[in-house]
């Protein structure tokens, strides 16, 4: 008898490759929008069967639920605040001609092609080689931590996390040149119920974000998936307008964008001022610098979502110049 | 079967759908959603590569790069997104 | 004897759980729905929770599968008000079926 | 025990992936964030029981990160859709 939980990796397998099929051919965007969510859900639910955790953890909290909620919100603003409500507006169809049924078809064979390419590559690839797990768990005692995942990621690589912090910043300074203005929605009416749950879960859920910047140093977790949740909070609170942002805020915002990365480079400086090659932590210490970086990059990851969620820099415009979502 | 060949197989499904969306859609909402289903797949590979039978531990630096991929993906999302509503605005004022 | 009671619970949870979809699927309009998807779903995790908990033999987890739950609860009847809320408004609430 | 846990996380799955006709059929897009509803509580339970069956404790922070985001999307949707409605 096969073993049952090899069914459920089937059918789950099965379950995430039509979904993702279907929300991209599904003809209404909010359905697109609620299959992509859940397409996500589903894929973090592989990745805890491939025993990734970690992994599960950022996309169920940023590559789904952050994400889910700006694709909402481009939606709303394409249907609603675009001033046409006309069919086209409301589908966000570019206004181009109809492409003609042969470039589809010609498309689709070359994308089967490339799929089918990589189907053989991935067979004919050698199964369960040699990774880099002998090498990672040789020099996890110099790492400081005891999570691997959180190892390389603050330790062995953290040229790319300095990287990927840059690139968060890189995107914030973006969408700020992109859109401008104060947002004028009015506040939601909420009602008493959400006002009671608000006041019990909002700190609940700061506790949880930091609780998994903790745990990061010995179990899955760590500084994105800890940022990624206390920007929940923020995003919970732009959308029901406890907060709004003000001109005079983008001072503190701004500080806080650069904090991660500042932190993060400025303690590689200090390292290599001391006759190290940079992120080569003393070792007394490491623990000390990994849990200051992640700390700072965890503020800077949660205000720079948030502030990408709202996604415009809150200046005052001139009048007849602006525009709300 | 064993559950590396299965989700390997999925994650080149998956990003093959992405690549064809990717191409053929009309609308802009749906093309960076194809996109981003393009990176789901290429995630799961390197999950999938890092996979060893347990009670083995899997190999942790290709999940630091899908957790990296992760964030650079919502990163580039969201600034593809603002660029929409901006040509929205724009267009929407342009037509009045 | 752990393991009989925790197996009940579980059965009896995924019961609710199958419910709840049936009652997603065949109910005429959206505050039937609302009332077989929160009240069912909410009961079925409760008695999943409880039985993973009884499996679970360290505190700590049991401790966190409790926090879950709780939070659980709270956010699906306060998600179920907001949506019911929202489809008086919008005017959603008549039975098309 | 592990087969009737799996069997259980089988059952689970295909009550959620039966949810998923509500999507399709709607009408009202509050309906189909009900059945993303669906999803977020299912697989919390799914990763409760995971975290028994493939002993990593770890699945349970997993599992309130799940439900977090479950609430949030719902949230999100429920203000921007009554903001276009008024």
């Amino acid at each position: 008898m096969t073993d049952p939980l090899v069914i459920f990796d089937l059918l789950l397998a099965l379950a995430i490759v039509a979904l993702a099929a279907a929300s991209l051919s599904v003809r209404d965007l909010f359905s697109m929008i609620v299959l992509f969510i859940i397409f996500g859900l589903l894929s973090a639910l592989a990745w805890v069967r491939l025993s990734a955790p970690d992994v599960a953890l950022a996309e169920a909290a940023i590559g789904t639920g952050v994400t889910g909620a700006l694709l909402l919100k481009t939606l709303h603003h394409l249907r609603f605040a675009s001033g046409t409500l006309g069919q086209k507006a409301a589908y966000g169809v570019t206004p181009v001609a109809p492409v003609p049924m042969a470039v589809i078809m010609t498309n689709a064979v070359f994308c089967g092609l490339i799929t089918l390419g990589l189907v053989v590559a991935f067979l004919g690839a050698p199964a369960a080689g040699p990774g880099f797990d002998p090498l990672v768990a040789e020099a996890m005692p110099q790492s400081g931590v005891e999570h691997p995942v959180t190892g390389v990621l603050l330790n062995f690589r953290s040229y790319d996390t300095l990287m990927e912090v840059v690139v968060l910043l890189a995107a914030v300074v973006a969408v700020w040149q992109i859109e401008r203005g104060l947002s004028e929605a009015p506040a939601p009416a909420m009602g008493e119920v959400w006002q009671g749950f608000a006041r019990l879960a909002l700190p609940a859920i700061v506790v949880v974000g930091t609780y998994l910047l903790w745990v990061g140093a010995e179990a899955p977790g760590g500084a994105f998936q800890g940022g990624a949740v206390l920007a929940a909070v923020g995003l919970l609170l732009l959308l029901t307008r406890a907060y709004v942002p003000q001109p005079a805020h983008r001072g503190i915002a701004r500080g806080a964008f650069v904090l991660g990365t500042a932190a993060f480079a400025l303690v590689a400086l200090l390292v290599a001022s001391g006759g190290r090659v940079a992120f080569e932590y003393p070792l007394d210490h490491a623990k000390t610098l990994i849990l200051l970086i992640e700390g700072m990059v965890t503020i800077s990851i949660a205000v720079t979502l948030a502030a990408l969620f709202h996604g415009r820099e809150p200046v005052a415009l001139a009048k007849g110049d602006r525009n709300d979502t | 079967m064993t559950p590396d060949l299965i989700y390997g197989l999925t994650g080149v499904a998956v990003f093959g759908i992405g690549l064809v969306g990717a191409l053929s859609a009309q609308d802009r909402l749906r093309r960076v959603l194809a996109l981003k289903l393009c990176s789901v797949g290429a995630g799961f590979l390197l999950v999938v590569g890092a996979w060893r039978e347990p009670p083995a531990a899997p190999d942790p630096v290709p999940h630091a790069l899908v957790i990296t991929g992760i964030v650079v993906m919502v990163s580039a999302t969201a600034v593809a997104l603002a660029l929409i509503r901006r040509l929205q605005t724009l267009e929407a004022t342009d037509e009045r | 004897m752990q393991d009989v009671v925790a197996a009940v619970l579980i059965t009896t949870g995924t019961v609710f759980f199958i419910a709840g979809t049936v009652g997603l699927l065949r109910f005429p309009d959206i505050f039937c729905r609302l009332h077989a998807l929160t009240k069912a779903d909410g009961l079925g995790l409760a008695l999943i929770a409880l039985g993973v908990a009884f499996l679970a033999a360290t505190p700590g987890a049991v401790f966190r599968i409790v926090l879950i739950w709780f939070f659980v609860a709270a956010a699906s009847a306060t998600c179920g008000h907001l949506v019911a809320r929202y489809a008086r408004r919008s005017g959603a609430g008549v039975r098309h079926d | 025990m592990t087969t009737f846990l799996s069997l259980i996380l089988i059952a689970l799955l295909l009550s959620i992936l039966a949810g998923l006709v509500r999507i399709f059929r709607g009408p009202e897009p509050a309906e189909r964030m009900l059945a993303a509803q669906l999803f977020g509580t299912a697989a919390v339970a799914i990763l409760l029981i995971l975290s028994q069956l493939m002993a990593l404790p770890a699945l349970l922070d997993v599992a309130m990160v799940f439900a977090l985001l479950a609430a949030i999307t719902l949230v999100a949707f429920v203000v921007l859709a009554s903001r276009g409605v008024r």
